[in-house]
């Protein structure tokens, strides 16, 4: 972490300003977008810092450009990123699409606003939970975090590029209008004690290199073009030397070690944040902006003595199905509640892995304003 | 004297996909020997592309090599560029490729001046997908998409590259070997967005609808039908007017994008 | 505010009168130099310039859940069509700051301790700038109910403020401070008793 | 591909080789279009089959289009040296 | 039914072909389209074909352009649609939620390829199902059929275009590589007697139009441009004039309507197809192609006196969630299988609706191929 | 003579949102004088626009509009215009909306020649979206994602929409009511695509990080420094050099996009 | 909006007036920009606050620039007739 | 094929040599003529000319559920590179013919009836366009194995071809049950135990 440009200490910052600064120190040199209301201020502060710190920052002509010229820049051997909201993000994915078969790690931030279509720009929803997992065309797998405030979003990007690098592979990271926008005290660490993860080159020489061969981890090592490993990358399926395939063996081989490069990383790749969760009967599922609304919630019912617990989401997908199980099996869990801002998405995975074990109901809300802690009281009272 | 080929050929991956007679090897041949002649390092080399039978051509090609989706090739590439300053970047497109779907890359790129050199390999149509219409199939030629004939007329890639703000701007065809050679030599010494359109043939998509059934045919259209720009003046108003110019059509030179992008950064860091 | 407990700010008005930079600057004094903790929000509409955009800031010495506000403490105004849309969530008994001049129409009946100041007017005369009007009016709401600290406050302006206007804008916070001590005289605070 | 014959080419490629000028047509890269054949000035080539083959040897001029044009790499000649 | 140029009687057609010619039965009088291979042949066919019934078929620039104007046709009154695969309908992706928020009927084709990405073009796979549910950004409604053959294609298409018309709203239709280009007996029918549904204009006057007022349907009425009625459209949260509006309320009761339209019409837009299901104990639960294979390993199991039945869906979302929670309840139901050239798509939904009654199991192919009737067999023995 | 612009608004929503000075209004009442010039019934006209500040304009103006995705106003008028060939369908687009995100459609609709007619607000920044660069802003000038200086050159409408194909091509300012009311006027009585560029001033978003605070010094500038088209012959060449040239910049015909698809199909239904 | 007063406008907008003319500005929705003071070449208008108002009528020339060039249709002139 | 059974045929070989064409006409033939069920499927590779590339067609009095081949009873190959990619799926005791000029090395052993024509050598020596070999192979196929008759595969390939060319396609049919009852001769079939 060198540059003179990182000045740690306490701040007041906003959540989009958080992810940009932290992208720094995850080591970013490189981001392309397309601004849009309320991801913009990520853009705006690192066309100012990248410079800076001797990275480089481009506004593309468009969101799917963007999306292009971060993996171009990734494969280059630049930790990279671009920031969006829900137009930019349905724009960005078939080109994410791309970047999860060629296995191209970068970061993807989508700030949610009130959909669909151009919806409310200046307002908050989180209607994007299941776009950022089934988007694009074709199944990959995918791995999106969604932190719940400025500090969170600090921390949470930082891993978004250590996940990226680490399984070769975009990460996508949600925020929405109102962590985005949000002004919180943020302690910026030193430079230099944030654990960076930085992509494994291959150790091979050029002729033994075979950039898509999983090794045992699946995770192929990575060369940046242009240092001397002449190599093919395409959207197209391919085997271990990246040249395009149609047999169907290869096919599910690769297929197969994509998904399985995930999947087998759940322990590393799946966080939560449990609170009171010990004895609780009532387990409200939260996310983002919403999980504030639960925490402030669960508190009061707490002061009340009532035994509502908070499980947080930090990372949506992969979900976090293992831990609801075991969650929902106890025998004294009698519900869960998930409060969303949309019409009831991450209630379906719930309903799903949960569902035969407990309860589940949802508690939605679509007119872009912030669920309320009274609202979740509400709702836990009524049923 | 025979040009070794094979020093810059993935060999085990030859014979390539291409139909007989089309126009896609003759322009890699040239590609690779005027990479040759400027002694571009193999590794110094970026080819890029986006999807298409032009588009396979990095595959077959011993460089750094790319294959995007359809239409991107060139913001791909201008993320590898700014990274990556030594490289010398080339981008090969389909016309479908370069002003059908990646018309508004192609234009912004222009407009931005990345020292990056695309050449388009011009058939007039979509060959992989089919053999349908294309933004450069001639209005009234016939295609899967426009069994009535075609209702639009062509982009010209040289007036549209230069409209929007490209620095270095040249046609030749398949036929025009030598020309073709000469000027993406010259494309790639360029400091700044350069861009060669290669007029050429596909038989298979286009000619077999246009009554033109083999390559032979094609090649000979170009050679009876393009004049070298400079000439053009010395023939009669009414034959010119009939005539397809060929050459370099614009040389010039402004601030470069990349550059531009170090400079800041250099500036930036420099600012305490 | 001395207690633990939290205080929820909001100030309204229109794009462009430097509201959202009012704010920050009651966050940052909270958090930076009174050691407190605070979040704050906006929300705006469409319009870049004009139109009602609002925002809330809330202060406590705990950790702050809920960012938004719920029951409001404190409500600025500074034009009639922000009060008119942003009253709604002050609470009983709450303290309602207005622009006397752009609020020719305060709520009637004595629901709320009502302050009615010309800020725009003062920054016009005093100072020359009608921009400095949101300055002044901090200094009015700090005055008035002690939120946050007057050092912290004219180091939290200082440290916001264009370059080369700190001295103008520590002038407009003490004329805030001013035309609060002078309201108080008539018409007595209890801070305490905030939240 | 193995069915087809390949013509060996010289040893050395892009060097000029001693001797009378060399055509090699690589049969299993040959694609049959014709475009060697109809514009090599000299009407040196000529299609047999679905390939190119050389008939008239000594009338190659070594002008190279043949090569130059040919878009499978199946056509390379090596000139007669000095 | 007008026009010389539609023959009926029987014939050897391919899925792409029938869906084509099933647009111009349903009316359909406009095509923008950006070619994609497995779904080109849909364009080709009405490249030529609506120019004879008096339509107009445009290729655009790119598939956002084809969506975009396509949606401008329906707007000016006509019946439009548009064709794709994987990365175009990716593409689209933006501009279909536009015609979900601003209610415009149209139907989207997307002929699935093998993917993600480029994947491979001129093979088939399943891999959009979720896509077609949860490819744009924000909440919305969304009707998705799949045929199963030819002759499904062709009375899907007709229903596809009944239903856009009906609830004024984009409806997606799936196939695959399989469906689009496999060859089978069609009988056209006569012209005139296929049942068509156009949808309903405004009969109040002009200056009493409320071009996104419900009624008891909650489907607006809607007025082509240019015929009198002079109104607004935008992709903006709007009230029922059509104007934008940022009011909480008003946004709700929007989002609410829009889900609801669909919802309440649960009953005429999803569909099913059953075969040996009274007694059955294994239940096959599949789709498209794949439907195929499953109907074939029926009957072959049946031949063995298996008690195996086969589920299939025609209307994948909405969801049948009622029928096969229904079904999942019988005393005699032991296990659902979904068979599907995904990574478990189906599988997701149908262990959300029925794994709470009974056993629930996937069985997937990623390699481009089709699943084969034996490999059906072989995963019912095996459990 | 007063002009009754009321007529052509839907005052319930008025006043709009567009900041004081901000040159939207300008051409927007420019182009109501146009229509009504034009003698053009109010149902026979259809506004379309994309996403932006000036993207908002159908929804003020009392005629068929329509407000769509951003950057895609023109396909969406196109689908429409093919359909209702009776409608005079123009699109108001920002600089951003028309040639950044939408600058394929651009070019493909000057391409095809459809009876259309594209106004382009140019105010060289993103208004709507908080001031950030642009395609349009000028080389050097800041944005909020600009804050080093723009490092790109900015598309000459102009040249771009020649290069593309278009059949009329205009440029006026918002100092320029007259000559901005006549090119519009004359766009849409011209039978093909056309497109006229307004330069106009954002003082919120642009003039505020350029020196430039107020609306009046912005429109100073144009006043001191656009010169007609034609003029600019007669100025000595350095001095023509540093002017920006308004006018008409090029007026032809060909064959219009649409005419062409209702021809093929009377073709198509006659042949048996 | 309800707060600031409106000029009345003469009855049929569009029509000259009888007797001199007259200028008149909608003071609810003027922005005040300064576009019609700046450009009026007779110094008619002047701004007062945040809006135009009218100071010299008799010089107008009814030019109309200051009406065609508000972005707000805050200003109209109506000539005289004749 | 006189009972209900189902038979299934491949047809391989490279883009270019008509097999697609080749497969519907065999699909029309049974469907419009013959009064049964059929189905057609093809795959191929990215090549627009040359690769391997396969038409499939199933006929059955039945309804044809699974659309592919499973166990072939009929592989038609015209090049050698399809024949070895695709021979894998024909079953024992399948009959395949062969180009015999351009699939030299058929499989060793008798595990199918062989049966190797020159479709590609008389289309150009007996007809002077090598581009109706394909059909030359329908006429052989249905010639050997009956799956369709011969009136209907007639009509069928006059029904498919380019006007002006139905004569020259008529007579390579023929040329094709010539070949087919030369070889029957020696090698006879039993087309009943077809499937
Ligand atoms: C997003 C997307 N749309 C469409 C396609 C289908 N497609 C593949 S190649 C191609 C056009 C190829 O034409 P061109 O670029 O001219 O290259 P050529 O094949 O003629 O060399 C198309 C439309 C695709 N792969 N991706
Ligand atoms: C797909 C998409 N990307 C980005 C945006 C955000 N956005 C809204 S308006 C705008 C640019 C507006 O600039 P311009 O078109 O020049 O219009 P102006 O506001 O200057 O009149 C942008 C980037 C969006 N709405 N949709
Ligand atoms: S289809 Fe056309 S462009 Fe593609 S390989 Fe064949 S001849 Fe070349
Ligand atoms: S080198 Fe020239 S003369 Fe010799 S064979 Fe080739 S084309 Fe003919
Ligand atoms: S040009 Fe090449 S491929 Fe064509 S016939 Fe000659 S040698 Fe063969
Ligand atoms: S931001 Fe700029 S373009 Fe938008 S309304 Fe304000 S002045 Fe006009
Ligand atoms: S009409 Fe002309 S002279 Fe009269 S006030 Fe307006 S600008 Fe001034
Ligand atoms: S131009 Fe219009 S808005 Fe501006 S000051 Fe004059 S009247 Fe007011
Ligand atoms: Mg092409
Ligand atoms: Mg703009």
């Amino acid at each position: 972490m060198s540059g003179p440009k990182f000045k740690s200490g306490l701040r007041l910052m906003s959540g989009n300003e958080a992810v940009a600064e932290a992208a720094l120190y995850a080591g970013c040199r490189f981001f392309a977008g397309y601004p849009i209301t309320p991801s913009t201020e990520i853009a705006e502060v690192l066309s100012k810092r990248l410079p800076q710190v001797g990275g480089f920052f481009l506004q593309m002509e468009d969101e799917i450009a963007s999306m292009a010229a971060t993996l171009g820049a990734s494969l280059a051997g630049a930790k990279s990123m671009t920031a969006t909201s829900g137009p930019g993000f349905s724009l960005k994915q078939e080109n994410i699409g791309y970047g999860c078969i060629a296995e191209i790690p970068c970061v993807v931030v989508n700030v949610q606003r009130g959909g669909p279509s151009t919806g409310i720009p200046t307002g908050p929803m989180q209607g994007d939970i299941m776009q950022a997992r089934w988007g694009t065309h074709g199944d990959h797998p995918v791995i999106v975090l969604y932190p719940d405030g400025v500090e969170d979003a600090f921390w949470e990007t930082i891993r978004a590029f250590n996940l990226a690098e680490r399984y070769r592979t975009p990460v996508i990271l949600l925020t929405d209008e109102v962590i985005g926008h949000m002004r919180e005290r943020m302690f910026l660490p030193k430079p230099g004690t944030v654990s960076i993860y930085n992509r494994r080159k291959p150790r091979r020489i050029p002729e033994k290199y075979y950039p898509y061969q999983g090794g045992t981890q699946d995770v192929p090592t990575m060369a940046p073009y242009g240092e001397g490993y002449r190599f093919h990358v395409t959207g197209l399926f391919h085997d271990r030397t990246g040249f395009p395939t149609n047999e169907p063996a290869e096919i599910d081989a690769e297929m197969r070690r994509l998904l399985r490069k995930i999947s087998r990383a759940y322990n590393d790749i799946v966080k939560w944040e449990e609170l009171f969760m010990d004895d609780a009967e009532e387990v409200i599922v939260a996310f983002g902006c919403t999980a504030r609304s639960a925490r402030a919630a669960v508190k009061r019912l707490r002061a009340r003595d009532r035994k509502v617990g908070l499980f947080r989401l930090k990372t949506v997908w992969p979900f976090p199905e293992r831990a609801l199980i075991k969650i929902a099996k106890r025998a004294h869990v009698k519900k869960m509640l998930v409060p969303e801002m949309n019409n009831g998405q991450v209630l379906f995975e719930v309903e799903r892995v949960a569902g035969r074990y407990c309860d589940v109901e949802g508690l939605q809300r679509l007119d872009s304003e912030m669920i309320t802690p009274r609202q979740i009281i509400r709702a836990l009272r009524e049923n | 004297m025979a040009f070794d080929y094979d020093q810059y050929l993935r060999v085990d991956r030859l014979p390539h996909i291409w139909c007989p007679g089309c126009g896609h090897g003759i322009i890699f041949k040239a590609l690779l020997r005027s990479i040759h002649g400027l002694e571009i390092d193999k590794n110094d080399l970026m080819l890029v592309s986006g999807i298409g039978c032009a588009s396979r051509l990095p595959g077959y090609a011993d460089f750094n090599t790319l294959h995007t989706t359809h239409g991107r090739a060139l913001p791909f590439a201008t993320g590898i560029k700014v990274m990556k300053a030594n490289l010398h970047v080339i981008v090969t497109s389909g016309d479908g490729d370069a002003v059908a779907i990646g018309g508004n890359h192609f234009i912004h790129t222009c407009r931005r001046n990345i020292d990056m050199t695309l050449i388009v390999f011009n058939n007039s149509i979509y060959g992989m997908n089919g053999g349908q219409v294309s933004p450069t199939t001639p209005y009234g030629s016939f295609a899967s998409t426009a069994p009535w004939g075609n209702l639009s007329v062509h982009f010209d890639f040289m007036k549209l590259a230069q409209g929007a703000g490209a620095t270095f701007v040249a046609r030749a065809t398949t036929y025009h070997v030598k020309l073709l050679e000469k000027v993406i030599t010259q494309a790639i010494a360029h400091k700044g967005f350069s861009v060669v359109e290669v007029l050429e043939d596909c038989p298979t998509a286009y000619g077999r609808r246009n009554k033109m059934r083999g390559p032979v045919q094609m090649m000979k259209f170009w050679k009876d039908n393009c004049v070298m720009i400079d000439a053009l003046d010395k023939l009669p108003l009414e034959e010119a007017k009939e005539k397809i110019p060929i050459g370099i059509f614009c040389q010039t030179t402004r601030q470069e994008f990349t550059d531009e992008q170090h400079q800041v950064a250099q500036r930036a860091m420099g600012e305490e | 505010m001395s207690n633990g407990k939290k205080l929820e700010l909001r100030l309204a008005g229109s794009g462009g009168q430097g509201l959202v930079l009012g704010g920050i600057i009651l966050a940052e004094a909270a958090i930076l130099y009174d050691n407190k903790n605070a979040v704050n929000t906006q929300s705006y509409g469409p319009e870049a310039r004009g139109g009602a955009s609002k925002s809330e800031v809330i202060i406590s010495e705990d950790e702050i859940d809920f960012p938004k506000c719920e029951e409001i403490d404190i409500l600025l105004s500074l034009n009639q069509k922000s009060l008119d849309k942003y009253i709604t969530d002050l609470k009983k008994g709450g303290i309602l700051i207005l622009d006397r001049d752009l609020c020719p129409n305060p709520p009637e009946g004595n629901e709320y301790e009502t302050f009615r100041i010309p800020f725009t007017n003062l920054a016009r005369t005093e100072l020359g700038k009608v921009y400095v009007a949101n300055i002044v009016a901090l200094g009015a709401i700090a005055g008035l109910t002690d939120c946050v600290s007057r050092a912290a406050l004219e180091k939290a302006v200082a440290a916001r403020v264009p370059a080369g206007t700190e001295e103008l804008n520590v002038k407009a916070l003490a004329i805030g401070y001013r035309e609060a001590a002078v309201a108080r005289v008539d018409h007595p605070v209890d801070t305490d008793a905030l939240s | 591909m193995k069915a087809e014959t390949t013509k060996e080419a010289p040893k050395k490629k892009g060097k000029k080789v001693k001797g009378p000028p060399q055509i090699v047509v690589n049969t299993a890269f040959c694609k049959g279009c014709g475009i060697c054949v109809e514009f090599c000035p000299k009407n040196v080539l000529a299609m047999k089959g679905a390939k190119a083959v050389v008939i008239a040897l000594d009338e190659c001029i070594e002008c190279m289009f043949c090569e130059l044009r040919c878009p499978d790499f199946a056509i390379a000649v090596y000139p007669a040296e000095g």
